[in-house]
């Protein structure tokens, strides 16, 4: 328990810009045409890629003969790489498949 | 330097903010997307090049050669996949996001039981640690599942009592992580079984559920994903990662959501309701009977050519036979002949939200001739041709009559209103919810069997001789 | 110039909280109906009364004998109340003559 | 003890961003208010109790009187003030908000002249307790005008090349404070000087703008408040205050560009066009002329009573008359007559947008029989009379003709198009922008002389007669 109390003493601020971020994600997406619905999806998903960068962190903090560690962090990378250029890709594709509506 | 990087992360994350936005208006949701991307790359370089550890040149090569692998392999995905098969590619990406969480969870455990208790990390990153493996390993081995599922190549298993089972299970898995936070353990063992169990627990939490809902699914996941971004953005306080990751949290969520309502179901309901499954049981249990009425493309086109009001109900299967072209030309074949045509888009028609959107945008039919379903649903009453194309869920009664139909309560296009309504599949097999109907017994049906893509042409055949 | 740049390094959560409030508050007012242009603009001014935070904190760190001080610090918590306690009172009554829209 | 003090600031934050969403909608706007209200409460509460400061007794009393009084004043104007009055009440309410942070400023930098050099402040803390200072005081006697404006009691004063020595005047303030700022001067002087000019600025940035603008002003010098608590959040690193001023200070400038968009003008036109006084010479420049009908309330009756389509406009003279209810009265009367009646609304009809809402809202006239400017011009052609009720530059069709005039440009109801139109005011003096209006003049316009309230009065005793 008193790790929490900890924590969000702590780390204050995380939790307002976390509360702030939850508010615009829903502000932003409610009413949106169900047409979008399947890019929205896409497009959210090459976003949750940014994990990525924790798995760029994680390889250049693991020490050299860590072996396994570098093993899983490159394993770690790919998968990232590939959710983010693959989501952005896609969802490229998809869009554009619309004509701009007016 | 490290400020460089933190105002290109604060760039970074303006652009997800913007492109999120963006993506959910039609006229801009292409840049929208363009513009996240673009904040995501220099985000990712800005963390390779700016960064201020001493990182030896061999991992260096190392890193590059695992963004290039990852960079081609999903660009060559995301080129390849057919557009129906998209959804699926996406909840695979989705899985690998996931995955990734997952790992990088892992090995920052790995390293925090090598270092000597002074540096040992406090229980809250402990904690951080737990929810990144969990979550990820749960998003992925679900997301893997809603790929197979889309995919089609696995049907719906149903253990006994899965839900109780299910849910018992998740409780087992927060215990035991709580666990392994306050007893400061150090051993990787626990981590392993946690690990293994929450992989084990993704997997069942999907596969109860019916293959139609994979959409919903992998945008819930999609949110989870999302989430497990933003604990390991903590893990290292990194803004981009959190504000990003929560953003999609939250945006998945409220998606989530508005899928469901879009199928009239609630989120319970889709995930518990097991919907799919009943579906098949059902299909088996209630076989309606009644004559067929067969026929002609030359019958069907004189209907056409002779009706003032046509609306046309497209379906998964126009997108199967792709279609799309023909209907456009046979649209405007009869709109030339005087005959007011227009489509008639069900939300779920397909096997994505929009499907239909998408495709007959493919074939540059004009939005204004896409009516969606609450504005036709009162015009079918003077429709004089109703002609179904490769539909078949979407228009069926049994979402009103029946209520022991799995799709019972889904709103439907009510094409029976129309005088006359012309059906064209390839045989009488149901369709994804795997039901009949009745539809097809209709006084005022006739079927015209055959591809869409070929009967749509003979259509056009007879109209030219016309 | 390195005062800035001190300042951002060390105050970089705050600039997050600080830029998405900017988004949340834009999302949250565009498009208002202008009936409702007045009684949004007085809630803002409530709002805004949030400054009697600070000048709380004022009167409650100036120390005992700084009688201008404190002077001053009683002056800026009187006008911050008002401008709470006023703003909402009258965004209030105005609210009262609608009646609900539906 | 700050643990739950965050956990209040937390909440309370929440209840603004909340709030503010509510006040956004009509039907939640109350309750928005009331919740960012007992937010507000909790927040000040926390403040006093919760703090971790050894604070004497005495101050806690100085501390509250001074928060009872303050509540009290405030409750009080608040009670007292008349519905027509109340933009000039926010007005004047804002002036103080800005004060309170100026005078903030001022005790802060007080502080850290009297203590030895080791603990002064940070060249960044003294630059946000300036910019505190400086835009608090723009606020405050920028708002103070503003009032005085809105009030009557202050006429719009042009200076000579007034828009150059204003914004040479800004850019002298920021350069200034920047010299205090990097010099790390530690004379209350300069600061005092910094303040006096800061108050200047604010007075001479108003003074020229035209009354009528008052209200964009206001919610431009809003934002101006919302950002000077924002700062002094920063000051005391106090979340709820910088979340709190920053939402007030984007909404109150994306409020400040609609209002500008509802009256058809640039914000850069509002503030460097000097609207209202233009207006003042061009009425003494453009004298018209030509035969003004005068009608009886008999006469009136008559034409109403035997029309089948009559509309409304209500302007600022309804409101000075009270005349809500008669018109009102007058309104069901000729509805049970057959008469088909609606009330024309123009977005800056009165003295604050929505203000004829309000009014005829106070009366119980149903929401749809206000029928908005854009949908009510295009039925104008087949309005058999239009009634206008103390309303003048809303109707003033030298908006549409005269491109000398201060209103050229702004939208205006077509009453013109009516076949009939009866004007009630007391005389033909000009409305807000102070110049003289053709229509009165025109060949199908009759003036019915007299204050809005008697006039109507005795167009329902006629019709009773009837
Ligand atoms: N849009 C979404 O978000 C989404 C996502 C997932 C699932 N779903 C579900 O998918 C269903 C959509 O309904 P729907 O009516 O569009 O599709 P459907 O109910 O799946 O029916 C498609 C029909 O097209 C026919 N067909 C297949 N290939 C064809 C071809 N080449 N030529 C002509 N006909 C062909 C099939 O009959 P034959 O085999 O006899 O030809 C089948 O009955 C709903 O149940 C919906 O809930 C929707
Ligand atoms: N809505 C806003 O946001 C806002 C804010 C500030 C300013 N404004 C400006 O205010 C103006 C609003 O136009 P408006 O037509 O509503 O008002 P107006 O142009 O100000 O005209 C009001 C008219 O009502 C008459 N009147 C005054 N007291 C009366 C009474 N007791 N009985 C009958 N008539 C009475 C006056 O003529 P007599 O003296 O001859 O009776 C006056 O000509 C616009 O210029 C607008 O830009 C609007």
């Amino acid at each position: 328990m008193n790790g929490l109390i900890e924590f969000i003493s702590s780390n204050l601020q995380l939790i307002y810009i976390l509360i702030l971020a939850i508010f615009i994600g829903l502000e932003l997406i409610k009413n949106v045409p169900t047409v979008l619905h399947t890019p929205l999806m896409s497009g959210a998903n090459a976003l949750s890629g940014v994990v990525i960068m924790g798995a760029i962190l994680v390889m250049m903090n693991t020490n050299p003969d860590n072996y396994l560690g570098l093993a899983l962090g490159f394993i770690a990378v790919v998968l990232g790489m590939i959710n983010v250029v693959g989501g952005f890709a896609v969802t490229d594709r998809m869009l554009h498949m619309f004509k701009k509506k007016k | 330097m490290t400020l460089l990087l933190n105002i290109i992360y604060l760039i970074a994350t303006i652009t997800f903010v913007v492109g999120l936005k963006m993506l959910g208006h039609p006229a801009t949701a292409k840049k929208g997307n363009l513009i996240a991307g673009a904040g995501m790359v220099l985000a990712i370089i800005g963390t390779v090049f700016l960064h201020d550890l001493e990182v030896p040149l061999f991992i260096y090569l190392l890193l590059g050669a695992a963004i290039l692998t990852g960079s081609l392999i999903g660009w060559f995905m995301a080129m390849k996949v057919k557009m129906t098969k998209m959804p699926e590619l996406v909840s695979l990406f989705n899985g690998f996001g996931g995955a990734s969480a997952m790992v990088i969870g892992l090995v920052e455990f790995m390293k925090n039981t090598q270092v000597d208790d002074a540096q040992k990390a406090s229980s809250s990153i402990i904690a951080t640690i737990m929810a990144a493996i969990t979550i990820g390993a749960i998003t992925f081995t679900g997301s893997l599942v809603a790929w197979a599922k889309l995919d089609g190549s696995m049907k719906d298993i149903r253990l006994p009592k899965y839900n109780l089972l299910n849910n018992l299970m998740l409780i087992g898995l927060i215990a035991f992580s709580a666990y392994i936070v306050y007893s400061g353990s150090n051993s990787m063992l626990l981590v392993y079984i946690l690990l293994f169990a929450s992989l084990i627990y993704g997997f069942l939490f999907v596969i109860p559920i019916g293959g139609a809902d994979m959409p919903v699914v992998i945008s819930l996941l999609n949110s989870l994903t999302g989430i497990s971004a933003a604990i390991t953005g903590i893990l290292y306080d990194n803004m981009v990662m959190l504000v990003g990751g929560i953003l999609v949290g939250s945006a998945g969520l409220i998606l989530t959501f508005a899928m469901c309502k879009a199928m009239n179901r609630s989120l319970g309901n889709v995930i518990f309701g097991a919907f799919g499954g009943d579906a098949v049981q059902s299909s088996a249990a209630g076989k309606t009977t009644g004559t067929v009425r067969k026929t002609s493309a030359s019958d069907a086109a004189v209907l056409m050519n002779y009706a003032s009001n046509v609306v046309i109900v497209p379906g998964y299967g126009l997108a199967v036979a792709q279609a799309q072209h023909v209907i456009h030309e046979l649209e405007e074949m009869l709109t030339k002949r005087g005959v007011n045509v227009v489509y008639a888009i069900h939300p779920v028609a397909g096997r994505m939200p929009g499907h239909m959107n998408v495709l007959l945008a493919e074939s540059n039919v004009s939005y204004d001739k896409l009516v969606e379903m609450d504005d036709i649903n009162p015009r079918f009453p003077n429709t004089d041709v109703v002609f179904v194309v490769g539909a078949n869920d979407v228009v069926n009664p049994a979402a009103h009559n029946d209520p022991s139909s799995p799709i019972y309560g889904m709103p439907i296009l009510d094409v029976e209103n129309a005088k006359q309504i012309i059906i064209n599949k390839r045989s009488m097999n149901p369709g994804y919810a795997g039901i009949e109907n009745e539809l097809f017994y209709n006084q005022k049906a006739s079927m015209l069997f055959g591809d869409a893509k070929s009967a749509i042409q003979s259509l056009i055949n007879e109209l030219k001789n016309m």
